[in-house]
């Protein structure tokens, strides 16, 4: 229970981190049906995260909110990956960004939707129809911008670059992960891999982009060990709750 | 050729007189249809710009329901400004022509969004009062003589109506909340109050175009009378919640069954028509920014349909 | 009393948000000796920032600290005109805020020197010194940007038109103010102009750029109308003193 | 000529060897020049990049107190960089060609930048543990053989020591605050002990160059040695602070009259060497940003410089 209060913040946190980084787009997007396009998944995804915390907080059972586990744990508490804190860049660091995690996300939901935890499969089921098309959009964004002009490809390039080192850790279990796929509560990471990889040579195919290779992967953000992108955030979706403690809203 | 054009002018206001809707195939005078693409076009930038003041409160929203409702709102506008773009290039407008407009200033957007989001109540005030500004003025413009424009802004006043009704719901909840809150309330609707009766326009005597309108049936009520419908409606608002409307002039008047109230600062009006809001330069900024970074994009995506059509008809052939 | 203290808040609000905005530059300046120079203005206006949330709280008298003053308002209670809560820009938007708050900053001091108010007097002695040296710097700079290659007198440009419009408030007095002006405790901002305008009329000149002529002046910071700006600074400088209250450090 | 070459050789470790400093105009070898650039530009680099972690959290300083002292510090380390950049100069390296390496990844930067700084606790970790392992690599440099880099040397400690008891102080702080000031503080050391151990370099078995270095004076401890001073320094101050350090193989050996610690994770280290810390790219990347979008205000400065002295050269004709 402990492990599985452990694990349904972690994907709260994600999904928390990865919609603020999203709803920082808004307004300010390349184009009016992509602000619309990112301010839906970041939707989506809150909603994700308030089924999730409050799940959470049933199995603490110790009386805290969605919002004061949403709001009121320090930096080193939160259990994100590291790939969605960071920022958000241009377009393309997003498109990449979004691209991994959905990669992860819908594969990782359509088996968990199957979980023997009844609470955890009904989250799945939900949120799987909402991932695909989110996979399927960051799929599409991944193409066009590999194959649509010189700028898009070498601006997907560097994202590549820069953020192809943060998606290993989203199928690398920690100690938490490992005892609940031991125990048939959440999938097997490696199971999940051959239709992962196969969507990944199939979107970077169409995109003309070679898989990067050989990259060293970067962990830590499961466990607390952020980077110094998730203070800010915090500064920012903290602010209203840290400055008038226990007031509702 | 002078008959045929009386003519058809004519045929085209008995149209409007018999309340049939005009459709984008249909002839229309010219000024009819620029002016209704300098409205339509407005409305839509208002929408786009608008996403900005309430798109500063989302990452710092005090709640996850709040936040969720919140970016929901934001999310329609952008709906909206979609619909709205629409509409307008249903009159021939292209929709990269009118952002140029917005970008190099010469089509405006409400003035509204100019003043800053300075407190989560603003985002109450924002909803309550803006909306509810918005609405008075937008639900005639469901009948107006334009079809396209009729029909989206049926869709708008819908989605409106639910986020007034929102926004009234944060006041509320502030109102009733612990004292600081109720403060927070108190000051956004001391900035808001005033600015939201600027957005019916100008007095009826400096609003000139007013007349053709009304006989265009683009507009069905002059600003002065929405100005006291809206005053008559938030001030018994405002009370329920508890709060003090910052005009000391607005007092019931049984005569006319109807609130007076002061004269709206219209120095301050004009200055921030004219730019010189608080926020004008960085709504701008902000919009002329997003166009200008997502140029790589559009291109990214026009190049690649391109691509693909071309691919298509190779293997076609 | 009540209007002296007003003052001194308004005072160090100034200083403490014009150096936070300095101190974002650190370690990310266009040269490193700039960084130092960015950094030890910032940390004058810190100290002189410390000086005057000190006095104010004497002043108060409700057993409220400088840390109390400086992390624990709301963003209405805030006091600093707008001019020094506008973002960093590039260099030489930088530059253009601080000349424009220099050149008011240093005659102000000269005069506030005299005051009648012994406490007020001792720290405009101190601050006095320092505003000079920053003049200097950033008088430089203007001349430095403007007569010096076709990029830089464009960012000057683009800086001066994005930024002239705030430099009205600093003369521009609010009724607090103006009660102390006729009470002969702070200097008159109107007889401040003539020095003012010759060494902006002089900085120009060198520069070989026109002074902008006839800017609507944008007001409000100094009575607690601020820009969107100010609200995502406070989230960072109170984040600290909001997540831990009451604690010492 | 082969025995001129030989004397001047022998006549430079002649002096080394009776601890006369070197100085910029003397003959020395290429090896030994080379030697000190890398390693002078490294530490210019390092007080550059260490910039970066501590800059993090002045903005968000919990006193004006802390955010004076804090800021200050950066401020020094910003001096100490122009000082070992200019120690670097005298040895005919341009400052340009120094940051054309740093940021082209050929030239390094000490490896403990590449940890993000987390909380407030991490300034008191960085000045108590960083600025400690710092020191006791430094205070010997005080005495190196080159004249102007012992120099540069003699002043960096001066101040690395007071930013030093700076950290110690905000550490202590912590411990005798409220229980979550505490967890902060112990957090805050579980993240750094560590990497600081790493600072000191690879085993000496491991370290080829540290002989040569000893023999030019430019070193004069092994990595190991100061690696166990510093161990032997630090675990009893922890214990002061009432922390613990996270080694459980740390014990005091009567026998060696030293601590006993644990082994380091060389894994970890090489990886961050290798660019595989978590922050190398951003920190890497924060630099080359400055550098670049830097350059109009360098030319700009050039340029204006030039026309100066143009002006002055027709004024004095």
């Amino acid at each position: 229970r402990q492990q599985l209060f452990a694990y349904v913040l972690q994907l709260a946190d994600t999904s928390l981190i990865l919609g603020h980084r999203l709803s920082e787009w808004c307004g300010h997007g390349p184009i009016l049906e992509q602000d619309l396009a990112m301010a839906n998944i970041a939707l989506d995804l809150l909603g994700e995260t308030r089924s999730l915390f409050q799940y959470a907080a049933e199995l603490e059972g110790q009386g805290r909110t969605e919002d004061d586990l949403a709001f009121l744990r320090l930096a080193t508490e939160y259990r994100n990956p590291l790939l969605v804190e960071q920022p958000n860049g241009d377009f393309a660091a997003t498109i990449v960004r979004q691209f991994l995690f959905d990669t992860f996300h819908y594969h990782c939901l359509v088996e968990l939707h199957k979980s023997p935890d009844a609470q955890l499969a009904a989250i799945a089921e939900k949120a799987v129809k909402e991932a695909a098309y989110h996979l399927k959009w960051s799929s599409e964004w991944m193409i066009r911008l590999g194959d649509g002009t010189a700028e898009s490809r070498q601006r997907l390039d560097k994202a590549l670059a820069t953020l192809w080192r943060y998606s290993g850790e989203l199928t690398t279990p920690t100690a938490t992960e490992q005892a609940l796929q031991a125990a048939g509560i959440i999938p097997d990471y490696a199971a999940l891999r051959p239709a992962m990889d196969a969507h990944v040579a199939h979107v970077f195919g169409e995109a003309t982009v070679p898989v990067p290779q050989g990259v060293f992967m970067m962990t830590g953000g499961k466990e607390g060990r952020h980077s110094e992108h998730l203070g800010y955030i915090l500064a920012e979706l903290q602010y209203m709750q840290r400055t008038y403690p226990g007031l509702k809203w | 050729m002078e008959t045929v054009e009386i003519n058809l002018e004519d045929q085209f206001q008995a149209r409007i007189d018999a309340d049939i809707s005009i459709e984008p195939k249909d002839w229309m005078p010219d000024a009819y249809r620029k002016t209704l693409i300098r409205q339509i076009s407005q409305h839509a930038h208002s929408e786009l710009v608008g996403m900005l003041p309430e798109g500063n409160w989302i990452t710092r929203a005090p709640s996850l329901k709040r936040k969720s409702i919140l970016l929901s709102k934001v999310q329609d506008e952008a709906g909206h400004g979609l619909y709205l773009y629409s509409a307008a290039e249903t009159l021939g407008a292209s929709r990269d022509q009118m952002l140029a407009d917005l970008h190099s200033g010469k089509a405006k957007y409400s003035s509204i969004f100019n003043y800053p989001t300075l407190s989560w109540a603003d985002m109450g005030c924002v909803g309550w009062l803006v909306d509810g500004a918005a609405i008075l003025n937008q639900v005639p413009l469901c009948r107006t003589s334009y079809g396209p424009y009729a029909r989206a802004m049926v869709r708008v006043c819908k989605e409106e109506s639910f986020h007034q009704r929102q926004g009234f719901e944060i006041m509320q909840t502030l109102c009733e909340g612990a004292p600081e809150q109720k403060a927070m309330a108190q000051e956004a609707l001391n900035r808001w109050w005033w600015p939201t009766l600027m957005m019916f326009g100008p007095k009826d005597a400096d609003s000139p175009n007013t007349a053709q309108s009304m006989n265009w049936r683009i507009k069905r009520f002059t600003n002065d009378e929405l100005r006291q419908k809206f005053v008559d409606m938030m001030v018994p608002q405002a009370e329920f919640l508890g709060l003090t409307v910052p005009d000391p002039a607005v007092k019931w008047n049984e005569a006319r069954q109807a609130y007076d109230f002061g004269e709206v600062n219209w120095e301050e009006f004009w200055n921030v028509v004219k730019g010189n809001g608080m926020c004008n330069q960085d709504r701008l900024g902000a919009r002329v920014k997003a166009h200008e970074e997502g140029a790589w994009v559009r291109e990214a995506a026009l190049a690649h349909a391109k691509k693909r059509a071309e691919r298509a008809e190779t293997q076609a052939a």
